[in-house]
């Protein structure tokens, strides 16, 4: 079976190293069709590796060594068991459909062929990440996968926003790596290798205070690249990328690296409940802090990437409560769902030349009513609405809040689940129904292609039935990541499901009706809690006054007085000091016989009077 | 094979003599020609060495003046041996990238002089060898930032010069003081460092010796606050000055700290760990947050060498396997990435005559192969896995952080802010709308500057890939010097803090 | 009883006038004199060591500062007599020519 | 007693004729306090029981040196009185006051440590000439020989230095001079 883990591996760097041959040429198809193919046949591989896991295979495949110094040992090392072979059916699945989607999307783009190489070499990253056997691996896959999102967020680089959020996304993103890293060392003084294998056997002799700092320094790192809050603003400043990307990267795959970091480390996150609670109540803080900001938003992509944000949230406290396999399904299921939506809200750029304002769409059904059925399935699913895939990932972590005696948790998640009923319909009552205001706009929005639509079917479909797969799902995983117990009786569960149902369903039909009636009068604008939300609680602002201007000044602070002005002034003036020295002492240089011997007797003196008075050992 | 480190040391000696009589159209082409064999001779060094062996291998012994114990003494092990292949690799580079005419026939001939004394400081076993070589090598990069340069040139060679000129005076004295105190503890004088190895001095010479070496090491790292001679130096010099400067001879500062500082002074060195932690994460930090406000493309790469040599500083004294191995290979993946990215600086600079950040936008529009390099070393300077720097900056905070937690934290932050800095200039040269007229019609690279710059990009790929070999060695080396500082302790608390460094588990 | 200590006293007292000769004059050639007070305020001394500890070698120096004061009288006029015959003074302010 | 009387009178001759020296105007009277001084020195040297460098001192002194410098003079002006621009007076007179307080205290101070023992011992009942004679044909012979190669090096440097060129008598210079 190693075969398959090589080839789907290293089908995508195949894939970006050749079309990386024609990133400088002209647009070429054949970039596109090739890594497409790859992307596929990782796919494949995985779908293959993921039937042999099922038979009760684990792959454990060592490369070579990577890094050897002291008793340092880091190899590169693969595994493929339950919880990596999900995660990379999902990244192969979605970058597969998200890439042949892309050959519609980029079609008239400049930077073509640059594309497909990120895009591959992404999937190649996030790979990495989720296959390696270790955490210096998979930090290594993290770094990938933050770079390829530097470069997929700044794609087009001539514009300065785009530029702007794409080093906003990797600095961030690198603060927390610095915590993550902080993790890594401290794991490796504890015990001498970086392996899970080795790591999770030895955890529970370890003291509980060090294991909490593991814990929490692992999940700084996690926070970052899940941009969890206060990491989040890059996420929702992302959206500038291509909408390919945002539908891969930025909500399928990689801001769910963090979870996935979580799940992979359950057997040390499951010793320390205490971390697993501040993950949790983080989380569920997340969900509906980002959740209240998509209500307003009039952003197409970021309203999408607010409920990105929130979803994490979800599977944050469903991995704090120690619900590993739920969280991992909410993110299969998620990414899914989520890349729909996305794709979904690119078809509609498309159709409207890349403009984003939802006011100024509406009525767009006639236009591009596949695209309208597709995100409508999508939006469903992200409510949670029965038989959708959402609705049970969702609601197992409701089940689990509950369950834990995490009231407030669940208290929160349980008004999440109402806003995102309320932001996802009205996005799209916003998008395809009401007034046709694009009209007066002069867009004449058509449907794409209909070989992207095709792409986008899968992933309608396993929106739809994803969810029915609960329980082999629970029965694959487990096998791994331990069982979650639900302590509570069968009518507490089920009359917990109805009362989620119940609310989520309202909201969506309060929202349809009251949108349908030409939505909320202006007043609602310039109430202060709107204003709050619009500005996304004026974080990113007081990020600009109070970090990245005060950091500049004090750059040139640093450099124009302390370089310039104090140290290297210091040693200037030691040498100016010299000089004038020297400058002074020329005057005694007259060239007067007479001066010279008066010096001469100044000697004779000074040497007569230490020869008197100097005694040394005195 | 037994001559060849002396054929080493004074090959590039010999043929800049013959380039005396070369005519000026060819001396670039036999230049590069003895730069490859000198490169060639290194590899050669490499291929014969005995991976296995930790002690000084092709040792050569010739005594100079016996009555004083000052010898001829040469020897290369798993310390030196990369930093001598470094010196030949960026000298042939640096060479083959070379793009001026003025005077080219003094300027290959002072490069070939430049390149013996570097390979000579990494070679030398015996300390009078040492100081002579290191003190040489002052003179050719004299000549070349102060015939060469721009702008304000000879105040920068002159300020580069007495700077580091003052800081070695201390350090003869240092040397002499130690060889008199090998001379009363064994009554025969010897300057060799093998045998001042096997010296155990009392703690309180210790430390004034660990002083006056470490003023000498620190001006040349450059150490804050130490540090104000090398951003005049480097924007002044040429582009060949700049990679060399930054890429070997910041490097033989560290390199002397791991040859002499630590094994020579155990006991001062761990006694003055914290203060020179302290200060080499305030570089880290300082350094970082100076080359964020620069306005100059080369500035910024200047002020980042300070930021990395900090790192470096933390990884030799974390004074474990892992720091240790991880500095060197960090001397290593610095010298790569900052010589090829003053190169790039120097490509623009050829082109636009300007250096400013301001002066130019969209670069990646007109420049794409350009960008694209550029891109590459500036991942590998930010340490990006997978790429030759994370290695050993990877390695170098691994291993402090056996020592302290909270300051690798702090110099950790190294990271954040190198990706502050790094991403930020890159995104106001080559990102965003070309805008300035005369940038519109810039030529991409050409076959020399890819020819320059193509092995430094796979290096940075392959050395970041598979570090392998040259860690091992490198490793072997470094272990058998901790097991000598921890023989040589004489304070219990120092034979304490390396056993505890160097192992694992336990509290932190 | 006339003592060592005198004649050193004595040596020095005329080794002074000596400085005081050679810091007051400017007439090189007084300064010339000066020199010899100097030189022979040594003597005195060297001959009285000489004398009180029994050891002929005081005596032999000064016998060698009288050749270098022959010696130096000799090339120093010469110059001299140069120096005035360049430029018709022989005042030490005229000869500034090693102003720094 | 005698020996008492006599140091003191030519200390106060010799000291009263060297302020002579230092202190008048006239070039010509400084010379002659000079070498009067210089005949009283060898009145020390044979008190000293020095006698053949009292004799040497009066002969070279008195006999050459100022002979030499007598006709030195003749190259100048010496009939008036030296202009000299004296500056800094408190300067000179302190630090001669300083420098002569200083020599005198040292040697005042006790030096009969009687560690010294004489390196040359003169011995009994040979006279002062033959020891000195035995010695500097002995144990000061190279000095001697180099001091007689400086006193010939000197003399022809002297000469060279004052000599006109040959062809040119002393007057036509003078009259070479008068034309310009």
């Amino acid at each position: 079976m190693e075969k398959y883990l090589f080839v789907a591996l290293f089908a995508p760097l195949v894939g970006s190293l050749f079309s990386l041959l024609f990133t400088a040429q002209k647009k070429n198809v054949i970039t596109a069709l090739v890594t497409s193919a790859l992307l596929l046949l990782s796919f494949v591989s995985s779908l293959s590796l993921m039937y042999a896991v099922f038979n009760g295979m684990i792959i454990h495949v060592k490369m070579m060594d990577w890094i050897s110094a002291g008793n340092l040992n880091v190899p590169f090392g693969f595994m493929v068991d339950n919880v990596s072979v999900v995660m990379m059916v999902t990244v192969t699945l979605v970058s597969s459909i998200v890439n042949i989607y892309s050959m519609g999307y980029m079609m008239h783009d400049k930077g073509y062929n640059r594309f497909f190489t990120y895009i591959s070499a992404f999937v190649f990253s996030m790979l990495i990440l989720v296959m390696s056997d270790n955490f210096v691996g998979l930090f290594i896959g993290w770094e990938g996968v933050g770079l390829c999102s530097y470069l997929l967020i700044g794609f087009w680089y001539e514009k300065d926003t785009a530029t702007w959020a794409g080093n906003e996304a990797f600095i961030m993103n690198r603060v927390a790596d610095l915590g993550m890293l902080l993790g890594l060392f401290l794991i490796y003084w504890q015990f001498g290798s970086f392996e899970y294998d080795v790591v999770f056997a030895q955890v529970g002799g370890i003291n509980p205070a060090v294991v909490t700092t593991i814990g929490l320094l692992l999940f700084i790192g996690a926070m970052g690249k899940s941009a969890q809050f206060p990491f989040h603003t890059w996420l929702a400043d992302a959206m500038e990328g291509p909408t390919p990307v945002s539908a891969l990267i930025h909500a399928a795959t990689m801001v769910t690296a963090g979870v996935y970091l979580i799940i992979r480390a359950s057997a040390l996150f499951s010793l320390v409940p205490e971390v697993g609670h501040i993950i949790a109540a983080l989380g569920a803080f997340v969900a509906v802090f980002a959740a209240s900001m998509a209500l307003v938003n009039r952003d197409l992509k970021k309203i999408i990437a607010y409920s990105t944000l929130s979803q994490l949230g979800y599977m944050f406290v469903a991995a704090g409560l120690g619900a590993y396999w739920i969280a991992l399904f909410h993110l299969m299921t998620h990414a899914f769902f989520k890349s729909l939506l996305f794709l979904g809200a690119g078809n509609i750029m498309h159709a409207m030349d890349d403009e984003l304002d939802i006011k100024k769409m509406g009525g767009l059904f006639n236009a591009m009513p596949y695209t309208a059925i597709l995100m409508a399935v999508a939006s469903v699913a992200l409510c949670g609405i029965y038989p959708f895939a959402g609705y049970f990932s969702k609601d197992l972590i409701l089940a689990a809040a509950f369950n834990g005696g995490n009231y407030y948790i669940w208290i929160a998640l349980f008004i999440g689940a109402g806003m995102t009923a309320f932001y996802s319909f009205r996005l799209i009552m916003m998008v395809f129904f009401g007034d046709k205001v694009y009209k007066k706009l002069g867009f004449h929005p058509h449907e794409t292609y209909p070989f992207v639509l095709w792409t986008l079917l899968p992933l309608g479909v396993l929106s739809t039935i994803a969810g029915f797969f609960e329980h082999p799902f629970e029965e694959f995983t487990t096998k791994l990541l331990g069982k979650y117990d639900f302590g509570m009786s069968h009518a507490t569960e089920v009359g917990l499901q109805f009362l989620t149902l119940a609310f989520v369903i309202l909201v969506v039909l309060g929202t349809i009706y009251k949108y349908g009636r030409g939505g909320f009068s202006k007043q609602i604008e310039t109430m202060p809690l709107y204003i709050l939300l619009k500005n996304q609680y004026f974080i990113p602002k007081i990020y600009e006054v109070m970090i990245f201007k005060p950091y500049y000044v004090l750059s040139r602070f640093a450099w124009k007085q302390i370089d310039v002005r104090i140290i290297d002034f210091t040693v200037d003036l030691i040498a100016k000091i010299l000089y004038l020295l020297g400058q002074r002492s020329r005057k005694m240089q007259s060239g007067n016989l007479s001066d010279m011997l008066r010096w001469m007797v100044v000697g004779i003196v000074v040497l007569l009077a230490l020869a008197i008075f100097y005694r040394p050992g005195m | 094979m037994e001559h060849i480190l002396s054929l080493i040391v004074f090959f590039p000696l010999i043929a800049g003599l013959f380039g005396l009589v070369i005519n000026k159209e060819n001396i670039k082409t036999f230049g590069i020609t003895m730069a490859l064999i000198e490169f060639i001779f290194s590899i050669i060094l490499w291929i014969g060495f005995d991976s296995t062996n930790a002690g000084y291998q092709f040792v050569q012994y010739a005594a100079l003046i016996p009555q004083f114990g000052v010898s001829y003494y040469l020897g290369v092990d798993g310390i030196s041996l990369f930093l001598v292949i470094l010196s030949t690799l960026m000298t042939l580079i640096s060479l083959i990238g070379l793009n001026i005419k003025k005077d080219i026939k003094n300027l290959v001939i002072t490069i070939l002089f430049l390149e013996m004394t570097l390979v000579g400081v990494f070679l030398s076993l015996d300390m009078i060898l040492f100081y002579i070589f290191w003190e040489l090598s002052l003179i050719p990069m004299l000549y070349i930032i102060g015939a060469w340069g721009s702008g304000q040139r000879i105040y920068a060679a002159i300020k580069f010069f007495l700077y580091t000129f003052a800081g070695s005076a201390l350090m003869l004295v240092g040397i002499l003081y130690l060889g008199y105190q090998y001379y009363l503890a064994t009554g025969t004088w010897s300057f060799s460092v093998p045998d001042w190895y096997l010296l155990v001095l009392p703690f309180k010479t210790q430390l004034w010796l660990f002083g006056a070496f470490f003023l000498a090491f620190a001006v040349k790292v450059p150490m804050f606050p130490f540090h104000t001679w090398l951003p005049y130096a480097h924007g002044q010099a040429p582009t060949i000055g700049s990679v060399l400067l930054a890429a070997v001879m910041l490097k033989m500062g560290t390199y002397a700290f791991i040859r002499f500082s630590l094994p020579l002074f155990p006991d001062a060195s761990v006694y003055f760990l914290y203060p020179i932690a302290i200060i080499a994460t305030i570089m880290v930090i300082y350094a970082a947050m100076v080359a964020y406000a620069q306005k100059d493309m080369k500035q910024v790469i200047a002020y980042s060498s300070i930021s990395h040599m900090g790192i470096i500083i933390l990884g030799i004294f974390a004074m474990n396997a892992e720091g240790l191995t991880g500095s060197i290979f960090l001397m290593l993946s610095h010298g790569i990435v900052s010589g090829a990215l003053f190169m790039l600086v120097g490509v623009i600079y050829d082109r636009r005559h300007t250096k400013l950040m301001s002066e130019f936008g969209g670069l990646a529009t007109v420049m794409p192969r350009y960008a694209a390099i550029f891109g590459v070393l500036m991942m590998a300077a930010v340490g990006l896995p997978l790429t030759i720097g994370f290695v050993g900056e990877f390695l170098s905070l691994l291993g402090f952080y056996r020592v302290s937690w909270v300051i690798t934290m702090f110099a950790g932050s190294g990271i954040i802010l190198g990706a502050v800095y790094m991403l930020t200039m890159f995104r106001k040269s080559f990102f965003g709308k070309v805008i300035k007229e005369e940038n519109k019609n810039l030529k991409d690279l050409d076959k020399r500057e890819f020819a320059a710059l193509i092995p430094l990009v796979a290096l940075v790929v392959i050395l970041g890939v598979y570090p392998k070999p040259i860690l091992t060695t490198i490793d072997l080396s470094v272990k058998k010097m901790i097991n000598l500082m921890e023989k040589k302790a004489l304070l219990p608390d120092t034979k304490e803090f390396l056993v505890k460094v160097n192992s694992i588990g336990g509290t932190k | 009883m006339i003592t060592l200590t005198h004649y050193l006293v004595l040596s020095g007292i005329l080794f002074s006038i000596g400085i005081v000769g050679v810091l007051r004059r400017k007439n090189l050639l007084m300064l010339f004199f000066s020199t010899e007070i100097l030189l022979n305020a040594v003597n005195i001394g060297f001959a009285a060591v000489s004398k009180y500890y029994g050891d002929l070698s005081g005596q032999i120096f000064s016998f060698f500062i009288i050749a270098i004061a022959a010696s130096e009288v000799a090339v120093g006029l010469g110059l001299l007599v140069l120096w005035y015959k360049r430029s018709g003074t022989i005042d030490l302010d005229s000869l500034q020519m090693m102003k720094g | 007693m005698f020996e008492a009387i006599a140091f003191y009178m030519f200390s106060i001759l010799v000291i009263g004729m060297f302020l002579i020296v230092v202190f008048s105007k006239n070039a010509l009277y400084s010379m002659s306090a000079l070498a009067g001084g210089m005949i009283f020195i060898s009145g020390f040297f044979f008190l000293l029981d020095a006698d053949f460098l009292g004799v040497v001192q009066i002969i070279v002194y008195t006999g050459a040196i100022m002979a030499v410098y007598a006709f030195g003079m003749m190259f100048f002006d010496t009939t008036r009185d030296v202009k000299e621009n004296i500056r800094f007076k408190k300067i000179i007179y302190t630090l001669s006051t300083l420098s002569a307080i200083f020599v005198i205290f040292i040697l005042l101070a006790p030096v009969y440590s009687g560690k010294i023992e004489a390196l040359y011992p003169s011995i009994q009942g040979v006279g002062n000439i033959q020891m000195i004679g035995l010695i500097l044909f002995t144990k000061y012979l190279v000095p001697f020989e180099l001091a007689a190669i400086m006193l010939l090096a000197a003399m022809i440097s002297g000469i060279v230095l004052v000599k006109i060129k040959m062809e040119e008598t002393p007057t036509d210079i003078e009259v070479a001079k008068g034309e310009k």
